[in-house]
């Protein structure tokens, strides 16, 4: 397979105007990702289904994940002159993070038994810009992927054909696998809490003494 | 086998009376015939249970009915979750009297591992009213043929008449229950209270 | 022709139907209540708390260092810690748990808690015919319920108990050397040092009050 | 080289428009049956919404979530070790191919090596789960023909012996919780390798009996024989995998293309199909299962002594650097992957399951359309689904 | 011996003597009638617990083995606990669905409900009525339309199976009731055609004379059974197949198929109305058993002369045992066909098969003169044949494949 780098030229140079980007990753793994833009995505996925080099013909996994907002803390160390001596501090910087939900492809390619190419689509925000373009036209295999991400993150997948919940019902307002969900509190008996728990049943525990 | 106060209350209540009743318990608790109803992975072990292993035909209860009407025992084998608890309470008010209801594995009986989902239901027992609870993860199919035999024991010893009389022949005591409503953020109600009486522990 | 499919599976059939008479592998069946399958060494089912010696409260491996509760996965375990301390197999003094209860009917039964322990505590039963029809009463374990001798530990899993035994031995091997090293040293010195770690420094607790407090 | 051609875009479901729209909905021409999610067919908790016409499929929508137990959620809340038990308890059939799929996930985040010891059990208990699933399946296939569960029995007689196994080696019958980050939990106990072979070496024999119980039998052949076809193109589209991606004659087997733990080591064949019909993908089941006892065979002629587990590999306080990792196997069922995102805290900041069964389901539809209900049934019978897996 | 094998009509004849005159022929009515409403239940009562125990076996296990007598500790405090090898079990289930509620679905056509176990029931018992289980053991002898009465009256069963499905109100119902319907009309065709042989060889419709007709002696031992013929022989699988669909037995238990429609047409009955058609179900099996004995198998007669001493009816009996055998074993072993699959089968392959039969039957009698050996060969030629002709468009269809490895 090529490399990310080859495939990010080549992608570039099939859809003009695509803005691509990779995502290093410093996990043993090394599996690094490209993030695409949503507005050439499909051309982008079609481009590499077809390419006769690439051929990543099977969509494996397609997932979401929910980066709420918050500061990203960053240490650098600096050489400073505190009291007339140089020393090296480390500097922290802290920079405000807006939120935004996340689409994660793994492509493989079962004609030419290569992959993965791991592919990131990323939302505005995580209130209300939460489209992204679809991709089951392109690999059928994520229809219910992306309903489950629909269903579970709240991401809203353009051009897919049958956007419902999948998991939940459809009468369930909530995206429960978002880092800020809260679920409901039904925590009457429970003789081993912990943490939250814990402060739940305490909670139920006092209600009870009352009546 | 049967206690002393209630070999009392047989004997007030007369031989021909008592023969009857004992065969009634003996005819139902030997004919238990389970909905072929599985939920999760206890359902496997539930299977177990009626393969040649272990063989749940020895009791007579290899007649897995497939239609709630013609079932006694639901054997609530897995995680019950607040999209499948509808059903459950459907499936059991859709069975005759009398009927039972056994819980199997942790999660049936409180949740279990999965307790803390926010879709799953901590406990049958908050919608139905349960007679056998068997914990383990999953239960071995003996530990089903143990409860089996608990609940014959159940049957076999209950009197017909008095205080203590099975709900089906409490004319007052309700043979179906409220099936919950899809919420927008639970299930509505989430338990019903007339059942669901947990004792209180302080922590 | 049509119909010779048909024909064999009837053959394999009337084979197994005549061989359930006729041959032992024919009939698998484990006839439950009056005959049982030998539970293999490994087999676990739900945990309990090892104490050596005669007396339960007194002989508990436990020192409520709360990682099992911490470890456990579906959070089924709670530990109170004691305010006071008791010595433990070596003789150096413990916490011990006020309260250890086990929620039977949330453990999957998924050792954990036996592998992250470091005290040899806590270990995995075998008993499953614990089908009960209270829920509340029955199913929420107590330190007095699941405190079972190390004899019981020994003839459930011989294997693992004798490793837990060897390794808990080598321990008090080693503490005891230390101590008699410590004394011989302190002896040499000539130098009276307060015993803060040693057993008899220690005011050994009273009875531990009732196992099963009610709650 | 040929293009694929875009893929078929699913049907889009609205409500059928009943030929009387006061009447009762008998009194159409077309019948809406709601199969599941309670019913002897759908393998537990799944429920298929089927609009027939008589007793033609015109319609079949799945419906999912009433085992959704929220896996994912509680993994996200539980130390990295914490969610090996959990993971049993997704495809409950096959515990330990989804420890080691979870385990490899973990290992590719971490950086840990397996030593060769531990890899060889890894292979003997998956490839003894891959036994006990494939027959059982096919059990359960006959079962939905109608087969009043002589198939069934005879396969969990079986599949009893291998559960044994494993209940004297892991402690548990279903859910072992064997693998550990970076090797195996416990190492094998006295005389277990003999066992494995004893009923290795019977096994043949069984399949021999069990297939002439079934395999020629007319009713069976009628039954599956161009029976809920799938045609190459749409199963690679729809991301099938598994035997039944082979039984459409793919040769995608990621024990061959990632060569994953130490399976280049073993000769073993991947049967292909030709038609991917329910027939087919029968059969494949039935061809690997006898290729698997090949791999078993020459496995356990040179299990190396040794650790079992990477020294490295710590149990409590496991924290993998930041970063992310998928990791994937040929389980049973499919391809079993593990998407993990480590923030450096010792709980995965985002934990996925890529499940070979759900996915499998995609193209349901389209393999049961124009067939009658009896052979929707019988085409999801041989999906081979497990609702732990699909709902997770 | 010969009152051993009449004793039963003798007991009759005496008790009914005693009356005056005019009782006697309704008490002789009431009397078989109430042997065949005692008998035949105990009969299917039996032969639940040996068909769970059969299939048990089949499967290495050995099914109902507990349940044996009742423990009534009031009455009977010294009574040990009894299992008699799980035969109580029949006894168990049946207190059991007696007291066990009734539902009726609110949607439900009451009356029509509530009718259907009973229109299964009776005609199913009326057909026992031509039945001989013995010799000069026949309730009712008809000698002009035995069996045209037996087909008439079993016909109704379809009547019921609708009407239990269509008063149900439950989709699963209705579909297993319009299976039902379909294959039961299917079917009822090869039966009465592949009987037609006999009828046309016996030429009679009376049960009893068919019977008689097969009292021959071949070889000097064997009797001569229409089952020993080339005609008889392909007439009586080719009868038995059909039996089977019209009992709805494993393969064609298609209209109560449990993996596809729960229950069929009587997913909605429970307690006592479900065990009435579960007795309606068994007892037709009994009685379709009985007719395919009697048209084939030589009815009440013993297979071997040197066997006549025992008596004609345990023969029936014994016979009967062997057949519900054959359909327990069936059931354990095969899987169910599919509907159209049915279909064809019915009437692609049983109709031809049995059109070809009668062919055969009378080329058969045609032939009398001939060499014995001559005129069988050339029967079993016949329908070998054409067997394999009608056969061969199944095997061109399906059949078992090879497979390839990957490179």
């Amino acid at each position: 397979m090529e490399s990310l780098e080859q495939i990010k030229i080549r992608l570039e140079a099939a859809v003009p105007g695509a803005k691509l980007e990779i995502l290093p990753n410093e996990s043993p793994s090394g599996q690094h990702s490209l993030l695409l833009d949503n507005a050439h995505a499909v051309a982008l996925a079609r481009f590499l289904r077809d390419d006769a080099q690439l051929r990543f013909d099977y969509c494996s996994n397609m997932t979401g994940v929910d980066w709420p907002d918050t500061e990203i803390t960053s240490k650098v160390k600096v050489k400073k002159v505190i009291d007339g001596v140089e020393k090296e501090v480390d500097e922290v910087t802290k920079t405000a993070r807006p939120g935004f939900l996340e689409g994660v492809y793994h492509l493989y390619s079962m004609a030419m038994k290569h992959g993965p190419l791991i592919l990131r689509l990323r939302t505005g925000n995580r209130k209300d810009q939460v489209q992204l373009p679809s991709f089951t036209p392109v690999w059928r295999s994520c229809e219910f992927q992306e309903r489950e991400v629909y269903d579970l993150f709240g991401v809203v997948f353009d051009g897919h054909p049958d956007l419902r919940r999948i998991l939940m019902w459809d009468e369930f307002r909530d995206h429960p696998m978002r880092k800020d969900y809260s679920e409901p509190d039904d925590y009457e008996y429970e003789p081993t809490p912990h943490d939250d728990v814990l402060e739940k049943s305490k909670r139920h525990q006092a209600a009870k003494g009352t009546l | 086998m049967i206690e002393e106060g209630l070999k009392n209350e047989l004997a007030k209540q007369g031989v021909v009376l008592t023969t009857l009743q004992e065969l009634y318990n003996w005819g139902r608790g030997n004919s238990v015939w389970p909905l072929s109803f599985g939920l999760a992975c206890c359902a496997i072990e539930m299977m177990a249970a009626s393969m040649a292993k272990w063989d749940i035909a020895r009791f007579g209860s290899e007649v897995f009915r497939p239609s709630p009407r013609q079932a006694d025992l639901m054997i609530v084998a897995g995680t019950v979750t607040k999209k499948m608890a509808p059903q459950v309470v459907r499936l059991y008010n859709q069975m005759p009297e009398p009927k039972y209801v056994i819980a199997m594995g942790a999660c049936a009986i409180s949740g279990g591992p999965f307790k803390q989902g926010y879709n799953v239901l901590k406990g049958i027992d908050r919608l139905l009213p349960v007679d056998i609870h068997i914990p383990g993860c999953p239960p071995r199919p003996e530990a089903l043929l143990h409860a089996l035999i608990t609940l014959q024991k159940k049957i076999e010893i209950e009197a017909l008449t008095g205080p203590n009389r099975p709900r089906h022949l409490d004319a007052d005591a309700p043979s179906e229950f409220p099936v919950p409503q899809f919420g927008e953020h639970d299930i509505v109600p989430a338990m019903n209270p007339l059942l669901w009486k947990p004792t209180q522990v302080v922590r | 022709m049509l119909g010779s499919g048909i024909l064999k599976g009837l053959a394999e059939t009337a084979k197994n139907f005549v061989g359930s008479y006729i041959d032992e592998s024919g009939l698998t069946t484990i006839e439950y209540p009056d005959e049982r399958q030998t539970l293999a060494e490994n087999t676990r089912q739900f945990p309990f708390l090892v104490f050596d010696g005669d007396d339960a409260m007194k002989g508990l491996r436990c020192v409520s260092c709360q990682i099992c509760e911490k470890e456990c996965p579906p959070q089924c375990i709670f530990i109170v810690k004691s305010k006071d301390k008791k010595p433990d197999h070596v003789g150096k003094p413990q916490f011990y748990p006020a309260t250890f209860d086990i929620d039977l009917s949330v453990c999957m039964s998924c050792q954990i808690c036996v592998e992250v322990c470091p005290f040899e505590a806590i270990k995995m039963d075998t008993e499953f015919e614990l089908s009960t029809s209270d829920r509340f009463g029955q199913l929420l374990l107590h330190k007095g319920q699941l405190a079972k001798p190390n004899s019981h530990f020994q003839e459930i899993h011989p294997t693992d108990a004798a490793v837990s035994d060897a390794a808990l031995a080598a321990d008090k091997a080693k503490a005891e050397a230390k101590a008699a090293a410590d004394a011989k040293a302190k002896a040499e010195a000539g130098i009276p040092r307060p015993l803060a770690s040693s057993p008899e420094a220690v005011t050994i607790p009273p009875a531990l009050g009732p196992p099963n407090l009610p709650m | 080289m040929s293009v694929a051609t875009e893929s078929p875009a699913p049907r889009n479901y609205e409500v059928v428009p009943k030929t009387s729209p006061e009447g009762s909905e008998l009194d159409g021409e077309l019948l809406e049956v709601a199969m599941g999610p309670q019913h002897p067919s759908t393998h537990g908790v799944f429920r298929m919404d089927v609009v027939l016409d008589g007793e033609t499929v015109v319609k079949l929508k799945p419906v999912f979530g009433y085992l959704h137990r929220n896996h994912e959620k509680i993994a996200e809340n539980t130390s990295y070790l914490g969610s090996m038990p959990y993971t049993d308890r997704l495809d409950y059939f096959c515990s330990l191919t989804n420890n080691w799929a979870y385990a490899l996930a973990v290992e590719k985040l971490a950086g840990l090596q397996v030593p060769e010891r531990a890899e060889f059990i890894r292979v003997i208990t998956a490839e003894l789960t891959r036994l006990q699933n494939h027959t059982s399946v096919c059990g359960f296939l006959l079962q939905d023909m109608g087969a009043l569960g002589t198939p069934l029995m005879y396969a969990f007689r079986e599949r009893e012996k291998i559960l044994d196994l494993f209940e004297s080696l892991t402690g548990a019958r279903m859910m072992c919780n064997y693998m550990r980050f970076g090797g195996c939990r416990c190492d094998l106990p006295p005389g277990w390798l003999d066992r494995v072979r004893k009923i290795v070496g019977d096994f043949p024999q069984f399949l021999d009996s069990y297939e002439a119980l079934l395999n020629t039998n007319e009713i069976l052949l009628a039954r599956t024989q161009g029976v809920g076809r799938l045609p190459r193109e749409l199963a690679i589209s729809a991301g099938v995998t598994g035997p039944m991606l082979r039984a459409c004659g793919v040769d995608y087997d990621i024990r061959k293309v990632d060569h994953y733990g130490i399976y280049d080591r073993f000769e073993f064949r991947i049967p292909l199909g030709e038609q991917g019909d329910v027939y087919d993908r029968y059969m494949i089941r039935l061809l690997e299962i006898r290729e698997s006892l090949k791999i078993l065979q020459q496995a356990l002629k040179e299990v190396p002594g040794g650790p079992i587990i990477d020294p490295k590999a710590k149990l409590r306080s496991f924290r993998p650097k930041v970063g992310e990792a998928y990791g994937r196997i040929e389980g049973p069922k499919g391809e079993l992957g593990f998407y993990l995102i480590s923030d450096g805290s010792p709980n995965p900041y985002r934990y996925r399951v890529r499940p070979p069964s759900l996915i499998n389901l995609t193209i349901l539809e389209d393999m049961c359309l124009g067939q009658s209900v009896a052979d929707a049934v019988v085409t999801l019978g041989s999906v081979d689904i497990v609702l732990g897996e699909v709902d997770r | 011996m010969e009152q051993i094998d009449q004793i039963f009509v003798h007991l009759k004849h005496g008790v009914v003597a005693f009356l005056p005159e005019g009782l006697q022929p309704l008490v002789s009515i009431l009397i078989s009638v109430t042997a065949i409403v005692l008998v035949f239940p105990l009969l299917f009562a039996l032969t639940t617990v040996l068909e769970r125990k059969g299939l048990g076996r089949i499967q290495n296990r050995p099914g109902p083995n507990r349940v044996g007598l009742p423990r009534l500790p009031t009455l009977f405090p010294w009574l040990p606990k009894l299992r008699l090898a799980g035969f109580g079990q029949f006894a168990a289930d049946g207190i059991k669905s007696l007291t066990k509620e009734d539902i009726v679905p609110r949607e439900a056509d009451r009356v029509v409900h509530f009718l259907a176990p009973f229109v299964l029931l009776v005609p199913v018992l009326l057909a026992f009525s031509v039945l001989p289980v013995g010799r000069n053991m026949a309730a009712l002898d008809l000698r002009e339309t035995g069996l045209l009465f037996f087909f008439a009256a079993g016909a109704a069963t379809e009547l019921s199976v609708f009407m239990a499905g269509w008063s149900s109100h439950n989709k699963y119902s209705l579909l297993g009731a319009m299976r039902a319907i379909a294959q039961m009309i299917s079917y009822e065709i090869p039966l009465i055609l592949s009987s037609l042989t006999v009828v046309m060889m016996a030429g009679s419709l009376s049960l009893v004379t068919i019977v008689e007709r097969q009292s021959g002696v071949n070889f000097g031992f064997l009797h001569g059974w229409h089952v020993f013929t080339p005609w008889g022989f392909a007439g009586f699988w080719l009868f038995l197949i059909a039996a089977c669909a019209e009992a709805n037995r494993t393969p064609f238990d298609l209209p109560e198929a449990e993996s596809e429609l729960v229950a069929g047409y009587f997913t909605e009955y429970s307690g006592f109305k479900f065990a009435l058609f579960f007795l309606g179900e068994y007892l037709g099996l009994f009685a379709i058993s009985g007719l395919g004995i009697t048209l084939f198998l030589g009815g009440w007669l013993s297979p071997f002369t040197f066997l006549n001493w025992m008596p004609s009816w345990f023969w029936f009996f014994f016979k009967l045992f062997l057949m519900i055998a054959f359909f327990i074993w069936l059931r354990g072993t095969l899987p169910r066909l599919r509907l159209d699959q049915l279909m064809n089968f019915a009437w692609k392959f049983l109709l031809p098969m049995t059109l070809i039969n009668l062919v055969v039957a009378a080329l058969w009698h045609f032939t009398n003169s001939w060499n014995p050996a001559l005129r069988w060969l050339l029967g079993a030629i016949l329908l070998t044949f054409s067997y394999w002709i009608l056969g061969r468009g199944f095997e061109a269809k399906f059949r078992p494949r090879t497979y390839r490895y990957a490179s």
